[in-house]
């Protein structure tokens, strides 16, 4: 077994004087699908944001593949792996849809960018468009295909379903799961549809308050309806 | 006829020293999007140091233009370094402020050190002859801002449009958090280009010393002129830049000719009327 | 007892040089004469405006009378900074000595004013008829747009019609015109023998006098005639060949061949520390200075602003620029107006050189003033 | 349906059409709300459903066909004048004021549909009648904890509530939401559901939503778009049946059924 | 309703701690009286610099409230000084509320014109307009030397005593304290202002004006009457000026003068009164004090100043200070 792609331990941050995340710790094994759940306002973001190295750090270690990245910068922590899809999109909107592809390109040549288009037909329809003239799904797919041209080990999407039609859904899921099957990469996925994160991922977090409130399977979750309704407001899962 | 060809080729000298200079905050401005009101003040700094290795070294005139370009850089990354980039993304009003600073301090400075009084560049034989064009005369040195306007143009798009450095830099500029999560190294990214746009201005300030003669209020006199055409032509557009300074200078041109009391009405007028037509810019950059 | 001397300039920003100049002017005067006058002392305080802001001169002058109690403010670069104080002057019981702005009409503002410079007047008139002597008769005025571009215009129209040349165009031109190019193309468009011209020193001048000689009118035969503003020693090492051979009528040039000069020169160099950069406002400070210990010796040190005006009216020394007396009515200075050209020195250095004399002139501005 | 008893449209939109460039992003599209409709619109990414309610609202111009706002055109009126006739949207991108604060945003809109909003003395904290109507609204989004927060610092889920306490608190006749519920977690869609429950029987409402267990529970109509171009306008028990919107849009969301 | 829960959360949530009403009032009331007892021989400074600050609070109203970019506000402040200067000049019109009110109509037309044009762009493109006019403005003025005087400026304006009873002298009492008086009538008009449904609206636009008019409001005629209002404030400050020093001149509508008064604001702190209040002072005073002490390099004196402000104070002295209050505030 290789190293543990992603060990987070006793990590505390947030925003300017807000402290957000308190001694969150967890690890996730190669290839693994995590799911973080959380209710509104409890800090899913933050985390995800704070792995990527956009927030403020009070406390705590990042590792990534063994090696200690909590004093990288955003763009070597890139480098070393790490693939992130915020939740506003962040769409660069003065670039072309192909210029906005080309920047995950990192120093990968043009030609790769047909693996983009091959998961997402309806960009290469809309290439030569800017970004912000796109449609609010079509940023969407934009935004993940774009950090999944990095090649990241690692992967950290926040709720990178928003917006997409259902069908759409289904395949970009498909293709979620066949990237963490056989590119070996480790994902880290925030979904409001409980049902559809907990069918994705072998690995389920949930978030309370900035901390880490629960965390096993995700058919210890399903079993568990207490947790289910005090830690994500809703009930009857199946 | 013969006036009319005469003050088309003045509008077009006077408008392509215009971009020379004006050039560099098009890129400072429109891509870095930072209201570098400084710009001025670095062109000056290379009028000062080219006209330091010209005349009072005695160097050529090449050797003084690329001593201008690189020692003005070598004075800009410091100051991008320390205090530029803690203003890139912050409001355009901090900017200002910022960048005011800057231009007072280097005027002080300049003028502690070179003194109040204006300073020429001296232009090599080649340069100083007056070039027949059948109808007139024009300065050769004219001839040559307007070449070397056109490949700074060329150079320029062609880095910004085409090449990769281009896309990470416009990245950047757009969403910088995002940018440098895709793996752009932002502050490298945004070093270089603001190097580039300071080496710029110095280029220009030399080659436009002819008509923008250097002396330390250099850098405020002309801040409204530069401000002005950068975004009239629409901020970070090569091609609108371009348009601009021929266009403005057209107008500039011909009401000086026409009718000189009223110059500056028919200039502002036609800055209003412009910018009212087309609020972002002659050729806008998408946003 | 110390008696204290407010002056008014720009000693920072822009026009920081001409500031500099008055006080090279005043501390040349303290380095010859001594900061004496009997037993009284002479004490100068200076206050920065840096461009032309009545507002803040007028504030300024409040606060050196008020709080600094001057017996005396002097200074004054621009018109309008001079003409915001005088109204002042007679609550104050404070005489002011104008050491340039050059409209005619401050004297008139208040009888406590006395100015030892010149009026944009005074020094385009002769101009006038060097051009016609030279057997020229039609010119066209190119002047920069503004009051002492206006008043030079006026000038150099009316004496020039009286003699019964033609001013076949008048320009204005604004202050902030760079390219000349056109410019030079409507004189040459005018088919005037000459071009007279009058722009602020500084920067422009520059550009103006390159594109006179790049767009083929230095050696059209076109004549360029200007009031010495234009040929300010301080620009002249950036003129350089360009200006050349070039005519101007002025006050003061800092080549003037005279004892009191020489005297003048050396002790004002020596205060500006860089010597090219001397120019005409440091005489007239030289003089301004002359006039206060005059009133200074009247009063015997005592505030009494009318009694020290009225000494010194009809006063007349030998300046470091030649005979000059202040006229007993205008308390305007009447003085020698040089024809100069711009010329080479043996050492590379350029200079103006005096080549004719118009001597005791009087400021014709007053009279024309409707 | 018949037309004996249901009320005239209140909001009607006949033969719109609008192209960018070559792109025909709305083709010949047509539908009505009446008072008191509950209409979902969907369809695949990029069908033209925000550009619809663009085009409806003034934002965009349309190239060909009319908007009717009770039996009147309003093609000619700007999205200001189309607001004040009483129809509202909201935005699938949030677009708030990242400075204020939620009670400042719900007052604004409160205070504008009043009437007040160019009032230049006075303040809204102390007009009871509109911190009435603020906190109500607040409440009823689950926002009342965060009404002096600056929006910034509020979660994005949170903005999204806020952006429908906005509309709602316009008080509209017509209400276009444009993906109201993206973004809210599971948890907080009901709280959405509730405020639109709780709307006057009277008011009309479009949304564009791909959350269809949302879609189901709400919607009485369905109006599927397609390529610019309505495919399928019919009950929500009828458009899992149809194979193109199936194809086009559902996947095998279709298959699994719905809660009907 | 735990009103009382929220409350302290609305102290932190960045309204400007100082703007506790009565209370500032009254320190500034204090400041001016301490203002008078200090220098009292230098009322004249004291003086320009309040109607420095009608112009600076002027250009807070459209920049800091509206978000409206400009680099041409002295043209509403010319404007005012102009007008009542020209009344006192040329129509003998001195007695100074007259001239006030003047000057007050004047820059509010000043503003309704400039408000058109400079409303039509966003951004860079709107600075630039704004700096178009502002030469416009001047060279007018230039031009039209029959009615301004020119680059001469204009003379000849008089004052008459202020309610036929006190003179304006030169030792500046009666200007000093009837522009403290104005200047505190005009802070409580603005602060009711700005603290009203209109002057929400106002941030509102400063932030997203496609959301106002999906509100149903329209922004451009919102910022036109904020334009007016300012014009009208900008002209106050104008009409001051000219009354105290009798003389204008055509720097009072320059662009250096309007570059001056923003550079004022923003080390204030844009987007509150007092910010524009403590910028305008600290501006005026250091550049008085610097020049004073060494007039010959205060420049780059000053420019060290704002770059200092920039780092140190990203928010303007007074918006720094008020956030860094409010924080401690907000902590338990
Ligand atoms: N820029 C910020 N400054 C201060 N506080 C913030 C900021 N962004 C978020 N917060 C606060 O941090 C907390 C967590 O926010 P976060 O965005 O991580 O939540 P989330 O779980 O992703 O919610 P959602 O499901 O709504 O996206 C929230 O209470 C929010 O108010
Ligand atoms: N300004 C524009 N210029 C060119 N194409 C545009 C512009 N605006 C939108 N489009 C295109 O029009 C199509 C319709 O966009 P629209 O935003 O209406 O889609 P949508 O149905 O709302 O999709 P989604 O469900 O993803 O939000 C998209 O393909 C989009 O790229
Ligand atoms: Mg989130
Ligand atoms: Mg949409």
């Amino acid at each position: 077994m290789p190293a543990t792609p992603l060990e987070v331990e006793d990590l505390s941050a947030g925003y300017g004087p807000t402290r957000v995340l308190e001694g969150v710790s967890f690890a996730v094994p190669a290839g693994a699908r995590l799911a973080v759940l959380g209710r509104n306002g409890m800090g899913k973001t933050t985390l995800l944001a704070s792995l990527a190295g956009q927030t403020k750090r009070y406390g705590g270690r990042i590792r990534l593949g063994g090696a200690d990245i909590t004093p990288l910068s955003t763009a070597s922590r890139a480098h070393a792996g790490l693939g992130y899809v915020p939740q506003t999109r962040a769409i660069f909107p003065s670039l072309t849809v192909e210029e906005n592809l080309s920047v995950g390109l990192k120093e990968r040549p043009l030609s790769a960018l047909e693996e983009a288009y091959a998961l997402f037909p309806r960009l290469k329809e809309r290439r030569r468009n800017l970004g912000t003239q796109l449609s609010g799904g079509e940023q969407q797919m934009l935004s993940t295909a774009r950090t999944i041209l990095g090649r990241p080990t690692v992967l950290l999407l926040d709720e990178p379903l928003e917006g997409l039609a259902p069908v759409i859904c289904e395949e970009l899921m498909e293709a979620f799961a066949e990237l963490a099957r056989t590119g070996d990469t480790t994902i880290l996925l925030v979904e409001q549809r409980i049902q559809m994160a907990l069918d994705f991922a072998d690995h389920v977090i949930v978030l309370e308050r900035g901390r880490l409130a629960w965390s096993g399977t995700p058919q210890a979750l399903t079993a568990d309806q207490d947790t289910v309704e005090r830690l994500l407001g809703v009930g009857g899962l199946h | 006829m013969q006036t009319v060809l005469s003050i088309g080729v003045d509008a077009l000298a006077y408008g392509m020293v215009l971009f020379v200079i004006s050039i560099g905050l098009s890129v400072t401005m429109g891509l870095m999007r930072v209201t570098n009101l400084a710009h001025g003040a670095f062109a000056m700094i290379g009028g000062y140091i080219a006209s330091y290795a010209a005349r009072d070294l005695g160097l050529g005139y090449g050797v003084a233009v690329l001593l201008a370009v690189v020692g003005t850089v070598a004075i800009a990354i410091p100051i991008e370094r320390l205090l530029y980039r803690r203003i890139y993304g912050a409001p355009e009003l901090t900017q200002v402020l910022m960048t005011i600073g800057i231009t007072f301090c280097i005027i002080g400075i300049a003028n502690y050190v070179f003194g109040p009084t204006l300073k020429t560049i001296p232009l090599p034989q080649t340069l100083r002859e007056p070039v027949d064009l059948g109808f007139r005369t024009i300065g050769a040195q004219r001839v040559f801002a307007i070449v070397c306007g056109l490949a700074v143009a060329a150079a320029l798009w062609f880095l910004i449009e085409k090449t990769r450095f281009g896309v990470k830099l416009r990245a950047s500029v757009d969403n910088a958090a995002m940018a440098a999560a895709l793996g752009v190294r932002t502050q490298v990214v945004y070093a270089v280009s603001f190097a580039a746009a300071v080496g710029l201005a110095a280029f220009g300030g030399v080659v436009g010393a002819e008509l923008l003669p250097v002396e330390p209020y250099y850098a405020l006199r002309y801040m409204v002129t530069f401000l002005v055409v950068v975004s009239v032509g629409g901020t970070g557009s090569i091609p609108g830049a371009l348009l601009a300074c021929l266009l403005l200078s057209a107008i500039d041109t011909t009401g000086r000719y026409l009718s000189p009391e009223y110059g500056e009405f028919f200039f502002y007028l036609a800055v209003i009327a412009i910018v009212c037509l087309f609020p972002r810019g002659l050729i806008a950059r998408a946003k | 007892e110390t008696v204290k001397v407010g002056v008014i300039g720009p000693f920072s920003g822009p026009f920081a040089l001409q500031g500099k100049n008055f006080k090279a002017g005043i501390d040349a005067w303290f380095a010859t004469h001594g900061n004496k006058v009997g037993n009284d002392t002479i004490e100068v305080i200076y206050r920065d405006v840096p461009q032309p802001d009545p507002a803040q001169s007028k504030s300024a002058a409040q606060e050196l009378v008020v709080k600094e109690k001057v017996q005396y403010l002097a200074g004054f670069y621009f018109t309008p900074d001079a003409m915001a104080v005088t109204p002042i002057l007679k609550q104050a019981n404070v005489p002011m000595v104008v050491m340039n702005a050059a409209t005619s009409a401050i004297v008139t503002k208040s009888p406590l004013v006395v100015r030892t410079s010149f009026t944009t007047w005074q020094t385009s008139t002769p101009m006038a008829k060097v051009a016609y002597d030279q057997g020229i008769r039609k010119v066209i005025s190119v002047v920069s747009d503004y009051g002492p571009g206006v008043d030079a215009e006026n000038a150099f129209k009316t004496a020039f019609t009286a003699l019964g040349g033609q001013v076949v165009e008048t320009v204005r031109m604004p202050l902030s015109t760079n390219d000349f190019s056109p410019i030079m193309q409507r004189v040459k468009d005018s088919g005037a023998q000459a071009v007279f011209a009058f722009l602020p020193s500084g920067p422009t001048t520059l550009g103006f006098v390159k594109a006179f000689n790049e767009n083929g009118l230095k050696s059209g035969g076109i004549k360029l005639l200007a009031p010495g503003d234009l040929t300010q020693e301080s620009d002249l090492p950036a003129l350089g060949d360009a200006a050349l051979g070039m005519l101007t009528t002025f006050h003061y040039s800092v080549a003037h061949d005279s004892p009191e000069n020489k005297a003048f020169v050396e002790a004002a160099r020596k205060a500006i520390g860089n010597p090219v950069e001397l120019s005409f406002p440091a005489v007239a400070a030289y003089d301004g200075m002359y006039v206060i210990t005059k009133m200074i010796a009247a009063t015997g040190g005592k505030p009494d602003a009318q009694k020290a005006v009225d000494a010194v009216k009809g006063l007349a020394w030998v300046s470091p620029r030649g005979p000059v007396s202040i006229d007993a009515e205008s308390r305007h200075i009447t003085e020698n107006i040089y024809l100069r050209e711009v010329a080479k020195a043996a050492d590379g250095t350029y200079y103006n050189k005096e080549i004719a004399t118009f001597e005791k002139q009087d400021d014709p501005g007053l009279k024309a003033a409707p | 349906m018949s037309a004996q008893d249901t009320p005239a449209p209140v909001f009607e939109v006949v033969h719109l059409a609008k192209n960018f460039g070559g792109l025909r992003v709305t083709n010949d599209v047509s539908l009505s709300l009446r008072p008191g409709d509950r209409m979902a619109l969907i369809g695949p990414n990029g069908a033209g459903k925000t550009t619809f309610v663009n085009l409806v609202t003034g934002a965009l111009k349309a190239d060909a066909g009319e908007v009717r706002l009770n039996g009147e055109s309003v093609n000619r009126l700007d999205p200001i004048g189309r607001v004040r006739r009483g129809l509202v949207r909201s935005f699938q991108v949030t677009r708030l004021f990242l400075e204020m604060t939620p009670a400042e945003h719900v007052a604004l809109a409160v205070l504008q549909r009043t009437g007040r909003s160019g009032r230049m003395f006075g303040n809204f904290r102390a007009m009871p009648d509109v911190m009435e109507e603020v906190e109500e609204q607040l409440v009823a989004l689950g926002l009342h904890d965060l009404m002096h927060r600056k929006v910034r610092e509020i979660a994005y889920g949170q903005q999204r509530l806020l952006e429908i306490a906005i509309a709602l608190a316009l008080k509209p006749r017509v209400l276009l939401l444009d993906e109201p519920a993206a973004g809210v977690p599971q948890s907080d869609t009901g709280r959405i559901e509730q405020a639109l429950a709780g709307l006057p029987a009277s008011l009309a409402v479009l949304m564009i939503e791909h959350d269809m267990d949302l879609v189901f529970r709400f919607a009485k109509r369905v109006v599927v778009l397609a390529a610019g171009a309505v495919i399928f306008d019919g009950l929500p028990a009828d458009v899992a049946r149809d194979d193109r919107v199936r194809e086009a849009y559902l996947g095998s969301y279709a298959h699994a059924g719905h809660a009907a | 309703m735990d009103r009382t829960m929220t409350a302290p959360l609305a102290a932190a949530a960045g309204r400007p701690a100082l703007g506790a009403g009565p209370l500032a009032f009254a320190l500034l009331l204090a400041l001016a009286g301490l203002g008078y007892l200090l220098f009292p021989d230098n009322l004249a400074l004291l003086t320009r610099l309040i109607a420095i600050a009608f112009l600076v609070l002027s250009l807070d109203l459209v920049t800091g409230y509206c978000g409206v970019a400009t680099l041409g506000h002295a043209a509403l402040y010319g404007a005012g000084a102009y007008a009542a200067g020209i009344a006192s000049a040329r129509y003998g019109i001195e007695d100074p509320l007259a001239m006030t009110g003047i000057g007050l109509v004047g820059g509010a037309l000043a503003g309704l014109v400039c408000g058109v044009v400079i409303l039509r762009a966003h951004g860079l493109p709107q600075l630039v307009l704004s700096i178009a006019l502002v030469y416009l403005f001047h060279e007018f003025a230039n031009k039209a030397s029959g009615w301004t005087g020119g680059s001469d400026g204009l003379s000849g304006v008089t004052t008459g005593p202020l309610f036929g009873r006190f003179e304006f002298d030169l030792y500046g009492h009666t200007a000093y304290l009837y522009a403290v008086g104005l200047l505190l009538l005009t802070l409580i008009v603005l602060r009711l202002l700005v603290r009203s449904p209109f002057g929400m609206l106002c941030r509102g636009i400063k932030e997203d004006p496609v959301r106002i008019q999906a509100m149903g409001a329209s922004p451009k005629a919102a910022l036109l009457k904020m334009y007016v209002i300012s014009g009208a404030v900008a002209g106050i400050g104008g009409a001051l000026n000219a009354i105290s020093t009798q003389v204008v001149a055509l720097d009072s509508l320059s662009f250096t003068q309007s570059a001056e008064a923003l550079v004022m604001l923003v080390l204030g702190g844009t987007g509150s009164l007092f910010g524009a209040l403590v910028g305008t002072v600290v501006f005026t005073l250091f550049e008085d004090f610097v020049s004073a002490a060494n007039p010959f390099h205060w420049l780059t004196v000053v420019g060290l100043l704002l770059i200092a402000t920039v780092l140190f104070a990203p928010k303007g002295l007074y918006g720094t200070a008020a956030d860094w209050i409010a924080r401690r505030r907000a902590r338990p």
